[in-house]
């Protein structure tokens, strides 16, 4: 029986049952819990929209206000992870990365190598990422190519709520530094997901629409706009697979170049910047291991190289829409 | 009647359409906000006017201040043009950075304001750096960074005192404690006693006034400024606070304590304060305030008038302003 | 006359000569001068290779030693670049950024936008770069992705002497900010530079070595290996052409386009991690802008995702070296 | 006669030991790499002995140390393996690190210590939470984290401070102040006139001890970490030292006053403070120290003549440990 429950309700249950069957499971992070120390309502808050709100009341014990100290508190996740505890951080945007990562990046993900395979850390630093939201450039980027960039942490940007519940558990079990990218404007977006808590697997992107003609590769919210586009191109006889890459680092190339070894041509969505993005790394890799496949040019479909404009009329043209996306599938299907 | 205040009656009379403005201001954002006009994460300084104006009466457009994303205050009481913020915050061609910036964002270099910021504690080091320059330039401007009691505990707030302090800078740190950030409280969050006591742990005098008495933050304001100009170096200034609103517009502020914002609204209204202050000294009259108080309705409503008629920046402005060159 | 100097003290003749010409450059960092308020020699150090050693003497006003602080002095440097001055600011390793990148890409990168153009930031963000010094993962990164990822930095990595002395000139006077890099193994190396002043624009590739073959397109410390390669190939009768790009972003895609479009075979090389890295970027932007050119699978040769390892001989092994980079070349001959 | 000293004799002399071999291996280490036979950067601990391990000597497994740069004599007195520290910081496979991490980071989490690092100040967020872990796991460890007088002026330092104030943590933050970052004098970068004020700025209290004397050091640790245990909180303690080489090998050390690195071996070495406590008391005779000394002699000359008789790690090693799976 279908149980349709929004992407933010699926994070917070994911946590709610990995903090019931764990106790070593803790998340810590701005006002997620809220109140502390004010004369108000406890739980006041629940995180900065609401995701955690109610999970201070099932585990007092394991959730954790902080103080507006993010090299302190996501440190300290770190630390922690490598001394028993199982830390979920949530760093309210992921724009506020650069004040906080140093114990990310040279930190949590590079302990394992220097100590030459004798540390584990198993911590989430989860976040909200991406725009669509009229919170202007400091507080809308994806940010993901920096993490992804970077050897030793896994990066994850789920696009829809099942995947999300899945995923987060995933990220919680999993013995690595894991970034988890929540994008705000996909919160609200619904699926079915199954009560029983699942994960799924890093490194297995999902076919999310299977078709003939050219395939699509993305993830995060520009899927819901990739398959938009592929229902824009259905009109016009076009079969285009879509690809969900799920998670960025590690990453399943092996689909990828499935994919692209049947249509032969290839468009990759980022809602990152151009340059050095997810979309390129995709590109590259595929002229690299799959060129012979190559019918066409391969197309990247990304904002402009600019920061996130606030006004709704700038931001509404920066994202890339199902249009734009269409718009290069069909330049790829001209050769 | 003589004036017993450190400002003449002219000042006077532009320190309270200053403060009056920023209420208005914040007023008629929270009535339009939750409208639905208003795109974004909006934060109120209604309650706070009286440490903006007590402050940035002493400075001139050389002088920097940096700015949090509660800005809207610091940058009326610095001039900024009303009319371009109110454009700005509906995200149109003619706010004040063309719509790109919005709430979070907004600045006026020419007049010495450094921006509002999306980033806590961003400020302060930024305002190290002005206050350098004027330094080495060799004229008498000063750099203000305003921070909350929740980002006085970021890093690049307390690196940059130290730095001040260091290089003697002309660098004044201004904690607005409204008790709250977010939801939290400062007596949770930040773990010394008194914001003095940081000051000393980084060398340099603190002071704390109380935030809400225009005359009390004009005094310390002007003695820290003057030290500052004078190369005397860096001071702390605390001015204790109450938010009215909630932390951003949509919050339900169930964290504070039944009536919190009732009895502020009636006891800590810095206007209020203010208005009884030089009435009862007979320097200004009644009415004298209430004309100001018409003045700046009608301003305001210009404002949003014109900020809902004015157009939406094109789509050949996404790319603009990325680069100098 | 030739005038042989190293990278070293190119670095060292432009900052006194811009400091010369304009009061308002400056420059701050840790130890640049050496021993503030010790008691023993003035300009003791000169940064932690000597690079900046003498310039106190000279500019006693313009020379800033900082404490251990690179938010803060970063930050203030970005801030003096809004008021009137030029600063310089030396961050000793780029490892270091993840203490105060928030300063440099949500600050100084982001101003000019976010204020709807009425910001100019002219500030210069000095680093050394690179692997090969036995420093490990934490003092050995290129990180050029990171920077080239964010609109609003510009990003340059200078291959020799020569190109070092012009780009800083030139990233001094820029008006936007700047990452510089300074490959630590590059210091040391010697070029032919011309005592006056001098400026290299930005986004203007050089063709180091013309070829018909292939095109290796690449910056930094590989600039150096690839033009060995090139002349290992050659004895096989193989003609390589090789791009240095000298500026990441801008980045010079003409000029590699054009290549390519004549040699139709191309091999990135990029000493920074392969995902989303510049050589990802500039194969992705190949095979979509001159994807009918090309003959052969693009080929990328890069470390290994993995952190910079310790030990002499993991090291020498990580780093790409000319066999590698010839290698490749070859394998794009097979098609 | 009877033992004067808070330990019993077996403690001071594993005590001595430990001091002397943290001495015998950085003075090694200093003639090595005038020869050129380790690669990297090298910064040697010498002089600094009495504050690693009069710490230390509190300390079980379970305690979770940060170190720094300067982390071979934490990892010696935390009890990581002299022999396969040797072989890491040359690069070998036999090294504790596997030859991927090198003088800079050198760890061994089974015993507690959380690692040297290349960045200053980044142990501080990492000690908060392996203390925040010991709270959670309701066990009676505790976080000690050291930094340098340079790295005091660190955000992360700082707003460590302030965490494990507001969360009570079972930490310490020891200030190892040995008047010098790199070049710089500690009169230059930092502002406060004691590192006892800075404490009291971040809500904890702060001690001052003498580096150089073991038992001040001791006697003050074994406080401040008693305290930490029953949950009384985290403290700052500052240990005045003094550095006998420069900054790292290398270093010419101009910024020294001349005589200084002399005047400081003849007369603060804590080495010579330690025997001569211990024998003028007739704890421990000078012979039974001699042997010592002969025996920690023997342990580095085997601990350089393995480390280069190792094999360096083979090329398959370079991608292995990025990630557990
Ligand atoms: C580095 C960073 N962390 C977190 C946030 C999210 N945030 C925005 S405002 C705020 C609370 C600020 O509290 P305070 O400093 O007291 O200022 P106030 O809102 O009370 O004026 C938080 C947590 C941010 N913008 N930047
Ligand atoms: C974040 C960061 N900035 C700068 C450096 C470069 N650096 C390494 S050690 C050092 C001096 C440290 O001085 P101090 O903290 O007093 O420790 P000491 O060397 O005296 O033990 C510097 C500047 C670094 N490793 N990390
Ligand atoms: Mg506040
Ligand atoms: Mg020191």
């Amino acid at each position: 029986m279908a149980r349709i429950i929004s992407m933010k309700d699926a994070v917070n249950e994911a946590l709610d049952q990995e903090m019931t069957r764990d106790p070593t499971v803790i998340m810590m992070g701005e006002d997620i819990v809220g109140g502390a120390g004010a004369q108000g309502e406890d739980d006041a808050w629940g995180g900065v929209l609401g995701v955690s709100k109610g999970l201070y009341a099932k585990h007092p014990n394991q959730m954790i206000d902080t103080p507006l100290s993010e090299s302190a508190y996501v440190g300290a996740a770190i630390g922690a992870a490598t001394a028993g505890l199982r830390p979920v951080a949530e760093l309210m945007f992921i724009d506020f990365i650069g004040v906080c990562l140093d114990q990310v990046f040279n930190q949590a993900a590079k302990f394992r190598y220097m100590f030459g395979g004798k540390a584990e850390t198993p911590v989430v630093i989860r976040a909200m990422c991406g725009a669509g939201f009229r919170a202007a450039a400091q507080h809308s980027q994806m940010l993901t190519p920096l993490f992804t960039h970077i050897p030793g942490l896994k990066v994850v940007c789920p696009s829809n709520a099942y995947d999300c519940k899945g995923l987060l558990i995933q990220a919680i079990r999993d013995n690595d530094p894991v970034i988890f990218l929540e994008h705000k404007n996909l919160y609200a977006s619904t699926a079915d997901v199954p009560e029983e808590p699942y994960t799924i697997p890093f490194g297995e992107a999902n076919i999310v629409r299977e078709g003939r003609d050219a395939t699509i590769v993305t993830y995060g919210q520009m899927v819901g706009r990739s398959v938009e586009a592929a229902e824009l191109l259905k009109k016009d006889g076009v079969d285009v697979e879509v690809i969900d890459l799920r998670t960025l680092s590690p990453i399943d190339m092996d689909t990828v170049l499935e994919s692209v070894e049947a249509t032969g041509r290839l468009v990759c969505v980022d809602e990152a910047n151009p340059r050095c993005s997810i979309a390129a790394d995709i590109a590259a890799t595929v002229a690299q291991d799959a060129f012979d496949a190559l019918k066409a040019p391969i197309r990247m479909v990304t904002p402009p190289h600019a920061p996130v404009p606030f006004s709704p009329s700038l931001e509404d043209a920066y994202v890339p829409s199902a249009e734009r996306i269409a718009a290069a599938v069909r330049k790829t299907l001209e050769n | 009647m003589s004036n017993p205040f450190p400002l003449p009656k002219e000042q006077l009379l532009d320190a309270y359409r200053k403060m009056k403005t920023i209420r208005d201001f914040e007023e008629r954002l929270h009535v339009d906000f939750a409208r639905g006009e208003i795109p974004g994460f909006v934060h109120l300084y209604a309650g706070e006017e009286a440490t903006a104006v007590g402050i940035m009466m002493h400075l001139h457009d050389r002088d920097r201040i940096a700015s949090t994303h509660r800005g809207h205050g610091h940058c009326i009481a610095k001039g900024v043009d009303v009319k371009a913020m109110m454009a700005e915050i509906y995200g149109k061609a003619t706010g004040c950075c063309a719509g790109k910036g919005g709430s979070m964002h907004i600045a006026d270099l020419s007049l010495g304001m450094m921006g509002a910021n999306g980033i806590l504690g961003a400020g302060a080091p930024l305002v190290c750096g002005a206050a350098l320059a004027a330094q080495k330039l060799g004229h008498d401007g000063v750099g203000i960074t305003f921070f909350g009691d929740g980002a006085s505990n970021q890093g690049t707030v307390l690196e940059s005192m130290n730095l001040a302090a260091i290089w003697n800078l002309p660098a004044i740190f201004v904690v607005e404690n409204n008790g709250y950030a977010e939801s939290t409280s400062v007596d949770y969050a930040t773990a010394s006693d008194s914001y003095v006591d940081r000051a000393t742990g980084f060398g340099m005098p603190g002071i704390t006034v109380d935030g809400l008495d225009f005359f009390a933050v004009y005094e310390a304001a002007g003695e820290v400024i003057r030290r500052a100009r004078e190369g005397a170096g860096p001071t702390l200034l605390e001015c204790k606070n109450v938010r009215f609103f909630g932390h951003f517009e949509g919050d339900a502020q169930t964290y504070k304590a039944p009536g919190e914002n009732e009895y502020n609204r009636a006891n800590n209204d810095c206007l209020k304060l203010f208005r009884q202050k030089v009435t009862e000294a007979g320097v200004i009259s009644e009415s004298e305030l209430d004309a100001i108080d018409a003045e700046v309705a009608q301003l305001i409503d210009e404002a949003v008038a014109e900020a809902i008629a004015a157009p939406l920046p094109g789509p050949e402005q996404l790319t603009t302003d990325v680069y100098v060159n």
